[in-house]
């Protein structure tokens, strides 16, 4: 049951700094665009550390800045901060002012994104010396920065939408980073493509949202939420949920992900583990007072959260490719926050992101700091024992680890992933009352497989013995400092990270939950099927699971390799599939892409085109040149035809005037 | 017997007639001399439907214009005949349906 | 005096260049005049009345007095802008070059296509109008027959007969209606109440010669050739100039002209536009050669172009000429740099391109920007207007502005296809002889990349002088007709008028 | 020259081209080889003092009217139509200089036979009676079979003349013969009386027989006849082979000259005369379309340029005839306005392009294809801008002036209400534009190596032709025209 009563008592406070936030980064993209571009034209020769100390410079400001604003902010947490910075469209009734709101949901998103950037700036600096496009990446990450805060700062729709595209296509460029080698551009373009295909669904939202409301404003939205029946607000909410699945990667748009790893490690760190996979959450956490007038949807966002977690889980059990495994686990984490949202304990799904972030990212720089040390190697099948030669890389990817198995309780994940849980299982569902359970179990399961991989990659990679070529061996050394040091902090941090939710059923304070609840209370539907006192047993089930999961793989992949072995000739054909990723790609290109080539070559290229417009031309050209041949008949040559003509025209005239 | 007055109308339907022979000779003979005179008969043809109509309207004009037209056609006859001989000596023949070099 | 300057300086230029000396000061002597041309023309929107919403800069001179034709021009807010895109436009065309050899004549063609642009577009008087838009045909006819590609004969002929046929049609309608008006004052005939079938058929004519030059969907025949022999220069002002008089045309004359059978109409043109943008962009998505790839995408924008005019409410209008605007301004800018590949390497087969980000990095980063633009990234020139259009689309038809949508999407596949061809992947031998931009190409494309940021970030700028005369000038006409008993007697009032000039003829 | 009697002095364009006829005959009789040169001369400044003599009649204030007993009438009208003869005269002479330089043939009597023509056209057009009319069409006429004819040696020529010429009395037979009945019903043969009677007479039977009936088939006759000089389908199958054998420049003459005198007096009888509701605006119509259509479909399938022009010089015989159906209904003044408009911008772009191949067609006129013209655009720019304008002209496009003389007439139809003839019509010029735009690419196709066309050279006359009729294709449709 829902609290509608309608809180029109927001008091704005006006702010005259918040674009600082955003403009920093876009200043660094234009310097450091442009410093690229004149040292491409040899106009001027730029050291590498200038773009390096513009780009970490512009980032680390922004943060401060952000960070500034965000203790003031915590004041007074009710009253959000905005700042008009120009009015955009004007046309009749069509009305878009370009304005920033810094609230509870957008003061933690943008600490939580420029402090993340900000470390991955700093390790960037490390990874990617000496490359020829130093400039250029940094520029675009930059720019992928300044679109993200423009996202999550957005007021509205069409401002956010501004944000949602840039993030978009600063991942192109970015996925694509390496183009000269064709298959990163083609995955490039695919992440790109799969986005637009979502994208689509977020016009025709905004399309819905305008007809209805007139507005794109989420405050007015927000006050004019009566004009939304639950048919029309289903029917956007479904657009809006698709979009957002082609931005955070879940099904039926996930498959670009993985692809996406073909972009620089650092990238896939910041982009496609910390912040943009995470807008099309923070998108239906933006709207929750739609979602709830919309409980279809909310259910759907729930199954296919808890459906792509479970997905990708197993897919990931079967991956070799460092970052691939990574890849999977984000999607199947990202399937976590969708059911957080999906079960509209909008709250749980923000801590989750927040949490996942920071560990993910430490994964994901870890696993690019072993690349490094591998001088490029990424199949964990050829690695191994790496504990020793790079310590303090290992000692990260296991901070990490520990924070996303959730094996080491309080730590990491275990608080945001455990409440999510909590709230599947307790939020009753109207429409399916067996639902709760049944999402809480696949959750579950999926924490088991979680630990189950994630502990197979540790175990693969830093223990045993190394099993990689020669010369690699040879080359084995640890990052240097301005990789590593960051990732230790982020490991650490990923460790930290989940007190500020610590649950209150444990006698925690969840700060971050009180901090954002005010926003979200109203749309928040009541988890009150059990008594809160179950929760710290719960906790013990899931982390009962998590060591489960770590013991059987520690079991079968460290003390038993042959179980492995066996295990995958028993289920051969499961391995198979999940090889095979399900064969989802395959199935995509034997169906979508295969039915739209068709009816671009066959209905377009052939019936329209051709056929209509070209052929019947054509004939008609054919048909009048056909009549000139016959016409030149007229003239025989002979004068005496001629003259008959004379008589038979006198004749004709003759009948014609006297008739 | 009597002797029916020969009024306008024979005359008018004589000239007629006569237009009508000329434009079957022009239509029908292949020699270019017997389609000149093919229209010379036409000629005069109208010239006797002129003189007719003066004699009917009793007014001079009919009788000019058939002077004026007797006299043309003389200078048409000559032009007429001066191509043919130029024809004659390219190609010599006076069959018209021999000079069809111009034709589609 | 401004307007007539804005035709005659032009044409004058053109003259003096046609007859200049030095085959090779022809370009700069162009150059010269057309940038002339532009900063008078900056006088326009200087001067611009924007709380009139009716014709400014007004001039009136006889020219065939006996007939009642006159030299009547004017400007509103609906022409402003392509005038003023015009004119910003021939410049960097006439910089950009392509004249391959006989400079002077090309450069001479440009002036004079941009006279009779101009012309038809301030023109009051629907005689004036009709010479100028015929009159465009001609140096077009040039443009691509000497100076275009392998069969640019075809293209050509093609193209002018497709325009032709339409303008013809337009004519027969003109003869009536002046004939039924007795006058060729624009603001008289829009005034004039023109019975249904009048209407109707009037309708057909001149939608049929605008909506080849757009061109509509099943009206592009000739699009294609045209697009890809053509000269780059050439091109630019086919798809960013002589296109837009299309959709001009109709906003000017065909709706307000005849409001109802427009009204009537509107539904069929909307589907058709629909339609041609679902089509240019799969055809485009087919294509080997990136010319044709734009070409289809010009089809596709029109298409929505259109889209917004006809939905008559002013949002998708003021979208549509923004669009207008704006789709001109990207277009040219790919178009140009179209050209300037061309010139590095003398191919438009995708095959023959590859890694050139690589060695041509400054080419490749303004063609992406102005691609962004192209595929509607907000925050650049096409989003405002697309955005205005599906919106006012949505409430005029549902369905339609959720088919235009998938435009959308197929503009990315094409797009980045084209992209990923062309500037992305291996490098090959060949190309490390390749230059970037001179500082002269890249002097000429930044204004464009400016004007796709500035309209993107700031549309109001170009929206607001546009309002008044699109609310005055099409959407007032739009509302309901006199009474039945006004238009008899009006009717009435003709036939007297007739017998009259029957007898005072004799 | 006010002391001389008004009837001379209205009519001294005949007289100076009458004396140029005399003078130049005797000069043929008595000169040497290089007295042939100032033949042209002679004949140029005697043309030129008629057009002057025009003119001057056009500044004036208040035409003389009927002279020589109505026998002439010297009007607006006339005038400007004599001008336009002359003007196709004078343009015929200075290309027909380099032309019969070239092929070897310079006579004295060839430039008599132009002005003698010319004579006949200026009676032709200022005839306001029968006879008049018959005399200066014939004296028009037999000139015009000789020039014809005047490459005596060459076959080609001589059977577009024995062509011309076979047709031309046929047809003139069926005019005499028309006449002859008009006179007969009405008694006159002067056209305002005609006219009276007509309006008299049209509907009410006199003394027992219906004179309508005589009117009609008197009327038809005269079509045929004025028919066949305007070339109207179907009395058209001289034109095209007369244009096609005959020497350029000659061509140019008798499709520009001999066609604007008759349509002259054509458009003035069937305004003037018949410009009252009768059965033949119907046969007009008719007339139109099928010339019209027949026209630009045969010159759609030519490759050979003077021939393709011979049958656009038919298609636009039928344009005009639009105009003339239209003259029923629409004031006399304005119909004959629009018709001189189009004789003259059409005398200005088909002797100018019947020039032009005289020039480019080489020793012989051995080059008359389309082939043989390609990339002369590259390589003489000028003379192929010069076409293109013709081109443009002929195709009716803006701004050229072809444009609004295709204008007028079509507005004298769409003002009568005949919307469907204006369709046709506009349809018809959409065909046409076809083929004239295929003979403008062609000039700018690649040219082969081998061909170039230095070996053509532009004389000070030929230029001044040239840029004559170039610069009546571009302006002739901003002036203010005289009536």
């Amino acid at each position: 049951m829902l609290k509608l009563e309608n809180f029109q008592d927001v008091i704005y406070i006006h702010s005259d700094w918040l674009w600082l936030i955003v403009a920093l980064p876009l200043l660094g993209a234009v310097i450091n665009g442009l410093l690229t571009l004149l040292a491409a034209r040899k106009v001027l020769t730029v050291k590498p550390w200038v773009y390096a100390a513009v780009a970490c410079g512009a980032a680390i400001a922004s943060f401060i800045v952000s960070w500034e604003m965000f203790l003031h902010f915590k004041q007074t947490p009710d009253s959000p901060w905005v700042q008009e910075l120009f009015n955009w469209i004007e046309s009749g009734s069509f009305h878009v002012s370009f304005n920033l709101e810094l609230n509870s949901l957008s003061g933690v998103m943008v600490i939580f994104i420029t402090f993340l950037s900000s470390i991955i700036h700093l390790y960037s600096a490390g990874y990617m010396k000496g490359d020829k496009g130093f400039g250029r990446y940094f520029a675009y990450l930059n720019l992928f920065l300044f679109s993200m805060l423009v996202l999550v700062l957005a007021q509205d729709l069409l401002v956010l939408f501004l944000g949602w595209e840039g993030v978009g296509f600063c991942s192109y460029l970015l996925i694509g980073f390496w183009f000269e080698d064709g298959v990163n551009a083609e995955a490039g373009k695919k992440a790109i493509i799969l986005n637009r295909i979502g994208d689509a669904g977020f016009i025709a939202a905004l399309l819905m949202v305008f007809a209805l409301a007139g507005t794109f404003n989420f405050n007015d939205l927000l006050s004019h939420k009566q004009v939304f029946t639950e048919a029309t607000a289903t029917i956007i909410c479904l657009c809006f949920l698709f979009a957002a699945t082609g931005k955070s990667a879940q099904i039926p748009l996930y498959v670009w992900l993985p692809e996406a790893m073909a972009g620089p490690t650092p990238v896939s760190a910041l982009i496609h583990a910390a912040t943009m996979v995470t807008a099309g959450v923070y998108l239906i956490a933006r709207l929750h007072f739609l979602y709830v007038l919309a409980p279809w949807v909310s259910t759907l966002i729930a199954v296919i959260g808890v459906l792509t977690a479970l997905f990708a889980a197993t897919i990931a059990l079967v991956q070799n490719d460092i970052k691939k495994v990574l890849a999977y686990s984000t999607i199947s984490q990202l399937g976590y926050m969708f059911l957080g949202v999906g079960v509209t304990s909008y709250e749980a799904g923000i801590f989750h992101l927040i949490t996942h972030g920071f560990f993910k990212a430490c994964l994901f720089l870890a696993a690019g700091s072993v690349i490094h040390s591998l001088s490029g190697e990424q199949d964990i099948r050829k690695m191994g024992g790496l504990l020793k030669h790079i310590p303090v890389t290992s000692l990260a990817f296991l901070m990490g680890w520990i924070a996303i198995t959730g094996i080491l309780p309080t730590c990491g994940g275990f608080f945001s992933k455990d409440e999510i849980l909590w709230k599947a299982l307790t939020t009753p569902n109207s429409i399916f009352p067996i639902l709760p359970q049944i999402l809480y179990f696949v959750g579950l399961m999926t924490s088991f497989l979680t630990s189950f991989y994630m502990t197979r990659l540790v175990i693969l990679v830093f223990f045993g013995n190394y099993r990689g070529d020669h010369e690699v061996y040879e080359h084995l050394h640890e990052s240097p400092r301005i990789m590593t040091w960051p990732v230790l902090l982020l490991g650490l941090l990923s460790l930290g990270i989940g007190w500020i939710g610590v649950p209150v059923a444990i006698g925690g304070a969840d700060e971050l939950g009180r901090f954002l609840d005010p926003l979200f209370h109203l749309s928040t539907l009541e988890s009150d099927a059990l008594p809160r006192s179950l929760e710290p047993m719960l906790m013990l089930v899931s982390f009962a699971v998590a060591f489960l999961g770590v013991t059987v793989a520690w079991y079968v992949y460290s003390f038993k390799p042959s179980v492995s072995k066996n295990l995958t000739l028993m289920f051969a054909g499961v391995k198979k599939v999940l090889d095979g990723k399900y064969f989802i790609d395959e199935f995509y290109n034997d169906t979508v892409v295969r039915l739209a080539r068709a009816v671009a070559r066959w209905v377009s290229g052939w019936v329209i085109e051709t056929l209509l417009v070209n052929r019947l031309v054509e004939w008609a050209v054919k048909g009048i040149s056909k009549a000139a041949q016959a016409a030149k008949q007229v003239q025989v040559g002979f004068v005496r035809v001629y003259l008959a003509y004379v008589a038979a025209g006198a004749a004709l005239l003759i009948y014609l005037l006297l008739h | 017997m009597e002797l029916y007055p020969i009024t306008p109308n024979h005359y008018l339907a004589l000239s007629a007639v006569l237009f009508t022979i000329g434009i079957a000779g022009v239509l029908t003979r292949k020699n270019v001399f017997m389609t000149l005179m093919s229209l010379e008969l036409m000629l005069n043809a109208v010239n006797l439907s002129f003189i007719t109509f003066a004699k009917v309207n009793s007014d001079l004009t009919g009788h000019v214009f058939v002077l004026f037209v007797v006299s043309i056609a003389a200078a048409e006859a000559c032009v007429g005949l001066a191509i043919v001989i130029a024809l004659f000596r390219l190609k010599e023949t006076v069959n018209l349906d021999m000079f069809k070099s111009l034709k589609n | 005096m401004t307007l007539s300057l804005l035709i005659g300086l032009p044409l004058v230029g053109a003259i003096l260049v046609g007859f200049f000396p030095w085959e090779k000061a022809a370009k700069a002597l162009a150059f010269l005049v057309s940038l002339t041309v532009f900063i008078f023309s900056l006088q326009l929107y200087l001067q611009f009345d924007l709380s009139n919403a009716g014709f400014q800069f007004k001039e009136l001179y006889d020219l065939v007095p006996n007939l009642g034709i006159h030299y009547a021009v004017g400007i509103d807010g609906i022409s402003l802008w392509l005038i003023l895109l015009t004119t910003f436009l021939v410049p960097l065309v006439t910089l950009a070059g392509f004249g391959a050899f006989s400079q002077r004549g090309y450069y001479a063609c440009i002036l004079l296509l941009e006279s009779a642009v101009i012309g038809t577009l301030v023109s009051t008087d629907l005689f004036l109008f009709y010479v100028f838009w015929e009159m465009m045909l001609i140096p077009a006819f040039f443009l691509i027959g000497i100076w275009g590609g392998e069969n640019r004969v075809k293209a050509t002929i093609k193209f002018v007969l497709y325009t032709m046929l339409g303008s013809l049609l337009m004519l027969v309608a003109l003869l009536y209606i002046t004939h039924e008006v007795k006058s060729f004052d624009y603001s008289k005939i829009v005034d004039h109440f023109f019975a249904e079938d009048t209407q109707f058929w009037c309708f057909l004519a001149f939608a049929l010669a605008f909506l080849i030059k757009v061109p509509l969907f099943p009206f592009h025949g000739w699009l294609p050739e045209a697009y890809v022999e053509a000269p780059a220069g050439g091109t630019v002002l086919l798809s960013a100039v002589m296109a837009k008089l299309g959709v001009y045309g109709l906003l000017r004359f065909c709706i307000p002209l005849f409001p109802d059978a427009a009204k009537a109409f509107a539904p069929w043109i909307m589907i058709l536009a629909v339609v041609g943008v679902l089509h240019g962009a799969l055809m485009a998505t087919l294509q080997t050669n990136f010319k044709k790839i734009l070409a289809y995408s010009s089809l596709s924008h029109m298409g929505m172009i259109l889209l917004g005019v006809f939905t008559f409410s002013l949002t998708g209008l003021q979208g549509g000429v923004l669009q207008m605007v704006s789709h001109g301004v990207y277009m040219a800018g790919l178009f140009l740099l179209v050209g300037m590949l061309y010139e590095r390497r003398p191919s438009y087969e995708m095959s023959n391109f590859g890694g050139w980000a690589k060695t041509t990095p400054v080419l490749a980063t303004l063609f992406l920007l102005l691609m962004a633009a192209a595929l509607g990234m907000p925050g650049l020139a096409g989003f405002v207007g697309e955005i205005l259009i599906l919106v006012s689309a949505y409430k005029a038809n549902t369905v339609l502005a959720l088919l235009a949508i998938s435009g959308f999407v197929l503009s990315a596949w094409y797009f980045f296809y084209l992209y990923g061809k062309v500037f992305l992947g291996p490098t090959n031998k060949k190309q490390n002889t390749v230059l970037d931009l001179s500082a002269r190409e890249i002097a000429l494309l930044l204004p464009l990349a400016t004007a796709v940021l500035w309209i993107g970030l700031s549309p109001n700028f170009f929206l607001r002088p546009m309002e008044k005369s699109l609310q005055a000038n099409v959407i007032e006409r739009l509302k309901p007709a006199p009474a039945m008993t006004d238009f008899a007697a009006n009717q009435r009032h003709l036939q007297e008028e007739m017998e009259k000039d029957k007898k005072g003829g004799r | 020259m006010t002391c001389l009697p008004l009837e001379l002095t209205a009519l001294l364009p005949l007289w100076f081209v009458v004396a140029g006829v005399v003078v130049l005959l005797l000069l043929e009789m008595f000169s040497k080889e290089e007295g042939r040169k100032v033949l042209p001369i002679i004949a140029l400044t005697f043309l030129v003092l008629a057009l002057g003599a025009d003119f001057s009649l056009l500044s004036r204030q208040g035409m003389p009217g009927a002279l020589f007993n109505r026998s002439v009438v010297i009007d607006l009208y006339s005038v400007t139509l004599q001008a336009i003869c002359l003007l196709s005269a004078l343009l015929t002479v200075l290309f027909s200089s380099a032309y019969l330089k070239r092929e070897k043939a310079v006579t004295g009597e060839y430039y008599a036979l132009i002005l003698l023509a010319a004579a006949g056209m200026i009676v032709l057009v200022s005839a306001s009676e029968f006879l008049t009319l018959f005399v200066g069409l014939e004296l028009m006429s037999i000139a015009g079979y000789i020039l014809a004819g005047y490459l005596r040696i060459k076959e080609r020529s001589t059977e577009a003349a024995l062509k011309y010429f076979l047709n031309g009395v046929f047809s003139s037979a069926f005019l005499l013969y028309g006449i002859a009945i008009l006179y007969g019903v009405s008694g006159t043969t002067h056209f305002p009386d005609l006219r009276l009677f007509l309006e008299k007479n049209m509907n009410a039977s006199v003394m027992g027989f219906n004179p309508a009936v005589f009117v009609q088939l008197g009327a038809a006759l005269l079509l045929a006849g004025l028919g066949f000089k305007v070339a109207l389908v179907p009395f058209h199958g001289w034109a095209p082979d007369v244009y096609d054998g005959s020497i350029a420049p000659v061509s140019a003459f008798l499709s520009t000259g001999v066609k604007a005198a008759a349509f002259g007096i054509f458009a003035r009888l069937f305004t003037e005369v018949f410009g009252i509701p009768g059965s033949w605006t119907a046969a007009l119509c008719v007339l139109a379309v099928l010339t019209m259509t027949l026209g630009n479909l045969s010159a759609l399938g030519q490759s050979n340029l003077k021939r393709l022009l011979a049958y656009s010089s038919v298609a636009h015989a039928g344009y005009l005839a639009v105009g003339l159906a239209a003259a029923v209904g629409n004031p006399a003044d304005s119909v004959e306005r629009a018709v001189a408009f189009y004789l003259l911008v059409y005398t200005f772009m088909t002797a100018g392009t019947f020039g032009w191949i005289a020039w480019a067609s080489g020793e012989g006129e051995s080059q008359t294809n389309f082939e043989d013209y390609r990339g002369l655009g590259y390589r003489r720019p000028w003379m192929g801008v010069a076409l293109a304008i013709f081109m443009f002209s002929l195709a009716g496009m803006t701004p050229t002036a072809g444009f609004f003389g295709k204008y007028f007439l079509f507005k004298l139809a769409m003002d009568n209400g005949m919307i469907w003839l204006t369709v046709v019509a506009v349809l018809n010029s959409f065909i046409s534009a076809y083929y004239y735009l295929r003979v403008i690419a062609i000039l700018y196709l690649k040219p082969e190596e081998n061909r170039s066309f230095a070996s053509l050279p532009v004389s000070v006359g030929l230029f001044f032709a040239f840029f004559l009729c170039v610069l009546g294709t571009l302006v002739t449709g901003f002036l203010k025209f005289p009536f």
